[in-house]
């Protein structure tokens, strides 16, 4: 099993190389000097000329980008051009509060889509059926964004239950998580649902009834199992897009996260900061994906015995 | 008299998923609504002109609660923001089908190369769609908009571009399930040059999983636009987008909630609507799932 | 039947999750915390700003939201009272020896927050630091070196003479830090930036970057009658505006240092809060490229002046919360001279002087411009310019395309804005002068060697007299130039709860919050 | 009271699937018994509605397509349709139990052989706990020849036979009165297939359980059962002992399955397969349902359904040329 955990993690650096070049190259494409969008527009033109020397911004592109892999190699992210702190210790200083926000969005999603999805894929054409069906397409349909500002309104403006913004205690946590879940929520059900339809017609489920095991012990013990399979790709997957969606759930709640900050930098053209998000975000999916590969080995015997 | 024949009347495929299309329901409620949309983004000068309605502002008039003379009331340049979303349900399906058609057409070859050809031509292909994929699709689209400048045209390339991983997989698997069917060998026995024999004979096979990812992925391509915008690095002013004007209608929230509500809807009912077909697509092109 | 009611389910199920919302949206409440408060000294006070500090060093940053921290840790020489003059700060008094040299004497007994006593040594230290800064470095480009007479006094020596030095002395960059302190620790390989310590009044507590930055009394603090009437700062960054906004109506927040212009009506009607107005230092402008036709003929950009509506693009951009201004510099800025050319809303002169310029029929051109605010004030303009058969084009861009672009002259006409900060040739010199034309900040492309004289003038004649007949001709002349369309002020709008006194603003965003606390 | 000689008594049993596409007829009034230690057999080809009829005993139909439109199955003298639906699952596994044909889907392949005849084990008897559960599960594999120790392994570790064997412990571990086997050595090679068989029948004797051997293959009815049905288009058309069945055979289709097997000792002999495919359930022929594809077909045949003939105390026919005064014969080939 560690073989195959280190072998994924070296394959980890080809996938972080290729990333940095593409992000670099798009970057270095972009117009404008970013060391007159950081200084603003009041500054007068010697800072900003200053200020590229600084950032060894007159360097070609390609000289740049071979000091920026030299640092990389040591691990080390560069210096934000904005704040001229270490990138790496701006993503960390902004890193948990991201993580705890798709750690809660994506357990809120799951603990919610799965029962949804075995019970409208057991009681099929039902009522329940229906409803869950709607309710995952409208969180498909439902931009998170919009979602996030219709619960301010709704329940920070009007109720004042939860705070509107920021990043203190629980009930600051509360809006950003729902609106943050419900986007990935539609997919989880609907894989949760097409893949219980799946197993429920497999020959050992019928062994199981013809055993005599109860209807509940059917669904719950024997189908689930079975069914979790693809489920859990799905939500690996939907750890991607859940950091993606994190980007504006934040901007939305003002949520001090990396993907405020990644917006921002884009915004700034600052390079080395969009850089070192992009390779943590790309190191994180890879982890989750990683994770939900060994998974699979937990829940798969097939699989687990192939490592051995 | 026994009726003679026993064996059901063969029907042309079409006309057999089409019915059983039509049986879906809420597919069918998906393409009504399509069609409206469709119609009104053709028809958009028809219904309000753009230069009067949906540019020129009046400022007397701004921020008007819906009435029946604004059914969607006013932004905050007076204008109507019915036409507006008129006019941007035109923008929303370009974008959308725009950004479909470049995903798929390079995703498209990208996949049927890797997958007909295989080995270290394969291999290499797909670890590049393996690091377009480590990417979040949203940022890859950030920041291409960022670099390329932020006109509606580079919107739909960013999108398109951050689409192709997904059509490169579909079709990747399709080429590879099909290609070592006796009829790939055949057509290539007598002679027909790889290239042909990947279009003529492979591609119309793998079209199931093609039309319900590109149903599927223009709902994601207008979302996504309408995310870029919301960051502010979408469509820029005065293109009537939805994401647009829903970002510019968020610091007026409290007072005139109208400028965001419509926007959103209109995003919903279309990416909804899109589900909705591409899931009744998915079933009928597939009878097996369903029961 | 099955079937159908699952549609009507669906748009049912729809229709009752926005309701809910829609109709939440209406009733605006206008409950808030009003409740008593913490009046004793060591109430800790919690403020709200638009943007987020980039850095804690003063050396390493020129933005408003990093000088609201670093002004309040560190003092400097001098400072600007209320009335917007320099007086002394660390510094007990100077004297011009000659056009080059100035004499400094330090107060007496003044300690950092660790209790190092403060010396010329420290001020020597910092002056040079800052020299190397890329970001503030060009305030003090003109001071040659420092000559440390004794602990109490020493020289600044000038390369050329410069009235900017005092004012420059004021800028969040002139902060004093100490020498040892910085060393040892620059020494560990460690920033100022992640533990600042200095002498002003409040010292470092923690910054969570993005989320707040918490600062405590400093009891150590040289200038009794100006210590903290609190008994600390937290300064926390909310972007999304209507969020700032409900968090000081649910009382999250003390006071708001950026108000949105929507929601300035909302704080004014809510009888817990207090909206202070103050004219500020901005000004936003409509400014025409004088190399490239058709705005090289002033006949033109006189015509534009009178197309304008400014009240238009005054109601449109900030929701009316500013003054529309006929003046190059905004009203509240220092250096302003009211001697600019006024001309006023009158669509039929400027069609005259259109046809008079050979443009009877009108013309077609493009305006850069990046951010909501601009594009609004543009759509504005654009209809003011219709009705004269003007056609204006829109193109927004990102801020850095934007500079690039309009960098390189290829813009017909660009919208754009100027905060002035103390110094006035910090202004004028960026704006007007011929070297600056393009990314120096000379937008108009404007070449005129009788101003340039004159802002050389200002900025090295030591009579104070002749320096404001100085601007006051610079004014004249590029307004009679016509080469903006001056547009509005933006007001200065801070929100706060209405018991919070003690707030010390300044008309460039310097505001002061040594003094709030609460007084019921 | 009915005495106690039949383990299962099926009497006019009628099952019908409501899809989509129509009505299918799956089974028209069956009925069948099987005594105690008994073995039956169940021939016919696929779509006869064999699996049908074994599923209604374990009342396994899936309802939303299927329904059980009339007749009574009798367990121990007790119609299966007035159990509740725990009684139904106490009874399953316990009582009846039943063997599916393809071993390679019929265990969970996420969990251990020994934990899926353990928990069958606990179900039907809730004193034993799950240590002595597993401990009789290794016991059964020891019985059906696999070794105790191999009960931690997992389906995919198991060969189609080896999974096979499983099955069959897991269905014999309750040792029920009746024992149904879908087809139980279709997937399986030849070798393999005598080995279960013999298990089966050994079991059988050991635990004197009756048995429902559905199969399309004549051999293995001959080499197992005690007698035989023959089904065609949901219906008994044959009835009889082994010794009725093959020497006797009655019924045109139960000659034309004979017809349709290669014979050792005639090998030049052409075989005779059966014309034409099985009738479309959803809309079945008019009279004798066999009639379309019968070489003794008569005008007769085409409209009167036949009715069941008893031709001795175990034989009995569903055929026209059987009945009085039709005038349909069978040209003497067949015993008449």
């Amino acid at each position: 099993m560690y073989k195959y955990v280190l072998k994924r993690l070296l394959m980890l650096i080809p996938v972080i190389l290729g990333v940095s070049f593409l992000v670099f190259f798009i970057m270095s494409l972009a117009p404008g000097d970013p060391a007159r969008t950081i200084l603003g527009e009041t500054a007068p033109i010697e800072s900003v000329m200053a200020l590229r020397e600084e950032l060894g911004l007159n360097d070609p592109v390609i000289v740049r980008y071979v000091n920026y892999m030299a640092d990389l190699l040591h691990g080390d992210l560069g210096e934000s051009y904005k704040t001229g702190q270490p990138v790496i210790s701006e993503i960390l200083s902004r890193f948990p509060a991201t993580l705890t926000l798709a750690f809660w969005g994506m357990l809120f999603a799951v603990v919610l889509s799965i029962p949804i999805g075995i019970i409208s894929a057991t009681k099929q054409y039902s009522i329940m059926d229906r409803v869950s069906m709607v309710f995952a397409l409208l969180g498909v349909a439902t931009p998170n964004f919009w979602l996030g500002l219709m619960l301010i309104i709704g329940f920070s403006l009007n109720l004042k239950w939860f705070p509107s913004g920021g990043n203190d205690g629980w009930s600051s946590l509360v809006l950003p998580v729902i609106t943050l879940g419900t986007g990935c929520m539609a997919s989880i059900t609907r894989i949760t649902r097409s893949s219980m339809l799946e197993v429920i017609r497999q020959d050992y489920i019928r062994t199981a009834k013809a055993k005599g095991v109860n209807k509940k012990a059917v669904i719950y013990k024997h189908a689930l199992k079975n069914a979790l399979i693809p489920v859990v790709t799905v939500v690996g997957l939907q750890f991607g897009s859940l950091l993606g969606g994190a980007v504006l759930t934040e901007s939305v709640f003002s949520w001090p996260g990396v993907g405020t900050f990644l917006v921002n930098s884009i915004k700034a053209q600052d390079t080395p900061a969009v850089l070192g998000c992009v390779i943590v975000f790309c190191i994180c999916f890879s982890i989750v994906n990683l994770v939900v590969d060994i998974l699979y080995a937990y829940i798969d015997p097939r699989i687990k015995s192939k490592y051995k | 008299m026994a009726k003679t024949t026993t064996v059901q009347k063969k029907r042309s495929m079409a006309s057999e998923i089409w019915r059983r299309l039509r049986r879906d329901k809420l597919a069918m409620l998906g393409l009504a609504i399509l069609v409206i949309l469709a119609l009104m983004a053709i028809f958009a000068d028809v219904i309000a002109d753009y230069d009067t309605k949906v540019i020129t502002q009046n400022i007397s008039n701004r921020l008007q609660e819906p009435s029946l003379e604004h059914w969607c009331g006013t932004d905050e340049f007076g204008r109507d923001i019915f036409a507006r979303l008129v006019h941007g349900s035109r923008v929303s399906l370009v974008v959308g089908l725009v950004s479909v058609t470049i995903s798929l057409v390079l995703g498209g070859t990208l996949g049927s190369i890797a997958g007909y050809y295989g080995g270290k031509v394969d291999n290499v292909i797909m670890r590049i769609m393996d690091i377009f994929l480590a990417v979040p699709s949203i940022l890859l689209a950030m920041t291409i908009v960022a670099a390329l400048g932020t006109s509606l045209f580079n919107v739909m390339l960013a999108i398109g571009i951050s689409g192709i991983p997904g059509y490169a997989r579909i079709i990747r698997a399709s080429v590879m399930s099909i290609k070592d069917q006796e009829f790939v060998e055949a057509s290539r026995a007598i002679g027909a040059k790889s290239p042909t024999t990947i279009f003529r004979e492979i591609l119309p096979n793998c079209l199931a999983p093609i039309i319900v990812q590109a149903t599927l992925s223009v709902a994601s391509a207008i979302l996504s636009t309408a995310s870029l915008s919301f960051i502010g690095l979408g469509v820029q002013p005065p293109d009537p987008e939805w994401g647009a004007m829903l970002s510019g209608g968020r610091n007026y929230l409290r007072d005139a909630l109208h400028l965001t509500l419509f926007p959103g809807l209109a995003i919903v009912i279309t990416i909804l609507a899109l589900n909705l077909l591409g899931d009744g697509l998915r079933d009928a092109l597939d009878p097996r799932l369903k029961q | 039947m099955k079937k159908t009611g699952k549609i009507v389910l669906a748009c049912l199920l729809a229709a009752a999750m926005l309701s809910a919302t829609a109709c939440g949206g209406r009733s605006s409440s206008t409950k808030s915390s009003s409740g008593t408060h913490d009046t004793s000294a060591d109430a800790i006070i919690k403020a709200g700003m638009s943007a987020d500090i980039s850095s804690l060093d003063p050396h390493d940053h020129n933005d408003v939201p990093s000088s609201y921290a670093t002004r309040h840790i560190y003092s400097n020489l001098v400072r600007v009272n209320e009335e917007n003059e320099v007086v002394g700060d660390l510094a007990e008094s100077w004297e011009y020896v000659d056009d080059t040299t100035v004499k400094f004497k330090l107060k007496e007994g003044v300690q950092f927050s660790d209790g190092t006593p403060l010396t010329s040594e420290d001020v020597k230290f910092s002056l040079e630091r800052q020299k190397e800064s890329a970001k503030v470095g060009h305030l003090v480009s003109m001071i040659d070196n420092v000559e440390v007479v004794d602990d109490l006094n020493f020289i600044i020596h000038m390369n050329q003479p410069s009235n900017t030095l005092l004012t420059s002395l004021a800028h969040s960059g002139g902060a004093i830090l100490c020498k040892s302190y910085t060393e040892k620790l620059e020494a560990e390989g460690k920033k100022i930036a992640d533990a600042p310590m200095g002498s002003g009044p409040y010292t470092f507590v923690s910054w969570q970057a993005g989320s707040q930055l918490e600062l405590k009394r400093n009891d150590n603090y040289f200038d009794k009658e100006r210590a903290a009437k609190n008994g600390g700062i937290i300064l926390k960054p909310i972007t999304e505006e209507t969020s700032r906004t409900i968090a000081l109506e649910n009382g999250e927040l003390d006071l708001l240092l950026n108000v949105g212009t929507n929601d300035a009506q909302k704080i004014r009607d809510n009888e817990n809060l207090a909206l202070d107005e103050y004219q500020s230092s901005q000004v936003e402008m409509f400014v025409m490229n004088t190399q490239k036709a058709p705005f090289d003929n002033p006949l033109v950009r006189q015509a534009m002046n009178y197309a304008i509506n400014k009240d238009d693009a005054l109601i449109v951009a900030v929701n009316g919360e500013g003054e529309v201004v006929d003046t190059y510099l905004a009203p509240g800025a220092i250096g302003v001279q009211d001697t600019a050319v006024k001309y006023e809303y009158n669509p039929e002169k400027a069609k005259e002087l259109l046809a008079e310029a050979g443009y009877a029929n009108g013309f077609t051109f493009t305006t850069f411009l990046s951010g909501d605010k601009r594009a609004r004030a543009a759509t504005a303009i654009q209809a003011n310019l219709q009705q004269i058969g003007v056609t204006m084009k829109i193109e927004q861009m990102e801020s850095s395309t934007f500079y690039e672009r309009t960098g390189n002259g290829e813009h017909d006409a660009c919208m754009a804005g100027w905060v002035a900060n103390a110094e006035p040739d910090n202004t004028y010199r960026p704006l007007f002068y011929s070297t600056n034309a393009g990314a120096g900040g000379n937008r108009a492309m404007y070449k005129n060697p009788e101003v340039d004289a004159l802002i050389d003038d200002a900025v090295t004649n030591r009579d104070a007299a002749q320096v404001e007949e100085d601007y006051k001709e610079i004014q004249r002349i590029v307004s009679e130039d016509a080469i903006w369309t001056p547009l509005y002020s933006e007001k200065g709008l801070i929100a706060r709860n209405k018991d919070l006194a003690g707030l010390e603003i300044s008309s460039f965003n310097m505001h002061v919050l040594t003094g709030l606390h609460y007084e019921q | 009271m009915e005495d106690k000689k039949y383990t299962v008594d099926i009497k006019n049993l009628s099952v019908r699937y409501e899809t989509s596409d129509g009505i299918v007829e799956a089974v028209n009034g069956v009925d069948l018994k099987i005594e105690r230690g008994k073995t039956l057999g169940l021939v016919g080809e696929t779509g006869a509605g064999k699996t049908t009829t074994a599923l209604s005993i374990l009342r396994l139909i899936p309802n939303p397509p299927g329904k059980i439109t009339g007749g009574v199955i009798e367990l121990q003298g007790k119609n299966v349709f007035d159990y509740s639906e725990e009684e139904m699952e106490s009874i399953r596994g316990d009582q009846v139990s039943m063997i599916f044909q393809d071993p390679m889907t019929s265990l969970n392949p996420v969990m251990t052989v020994g934990d899926q005849i353990a928990e069958e084990i606990q179900l039907h008897n809730k004193k034993m706990d799950k240590k002595q559960a597993l401990e009789k599960a290794k016991e059964m594999l020891e019985m059906v020849g696999i070794p105790g120790n191999r009960a931690g392994e997992y389906p995919h570790q198991f060969s189609g036979g080896m999974k096979q064997r499983v099955v069959i412990a897991m269905a014999l571990v309750c040792n029920p009165d009746l024992l149904i086997a879908d087809e139980p050595t279709t997937a399986l090679d030849v070798t393999i297939q005598a080995q279960v068989l013999d298990l089966m029948q050994k079991l059988k004797e050991q635990y004197n359980t009756s048995m429902l051997m559905i199969t399309h293959d004549l051999g293995i009815v001959a080499e197992v059962c005690d007698e035989v049905s023959i089904m065609y288009a949901g219906r008994v058309v044959e009835h009889g002992t082994l010794e009725d069945i093959f020497e006797h055979t009655s019924h045109p289709y139960t000659e034309g399955l004979f017809n349709s097997l290669p014979d050792i000792e005639h090998r030049e002999e052409e075989l005779k397969p059966i014309p034409g495919l099985m009738p479309d359930p959803t809309n079945l022929p008019e009279g004798c349902p066999f009639h379309p594809r019968c070489s003794y077909c008569t005008e007769l045949c085409k409209t009167r359904r036949p009715v069941e003939t008893r031709l001795s105390d175990t034989h009995t026919v569903a055929c026209l040329a059987y009945e009085e005064g039709t005038g349909v014969s069978l040209g003497g080939k067949l015993h008449e």
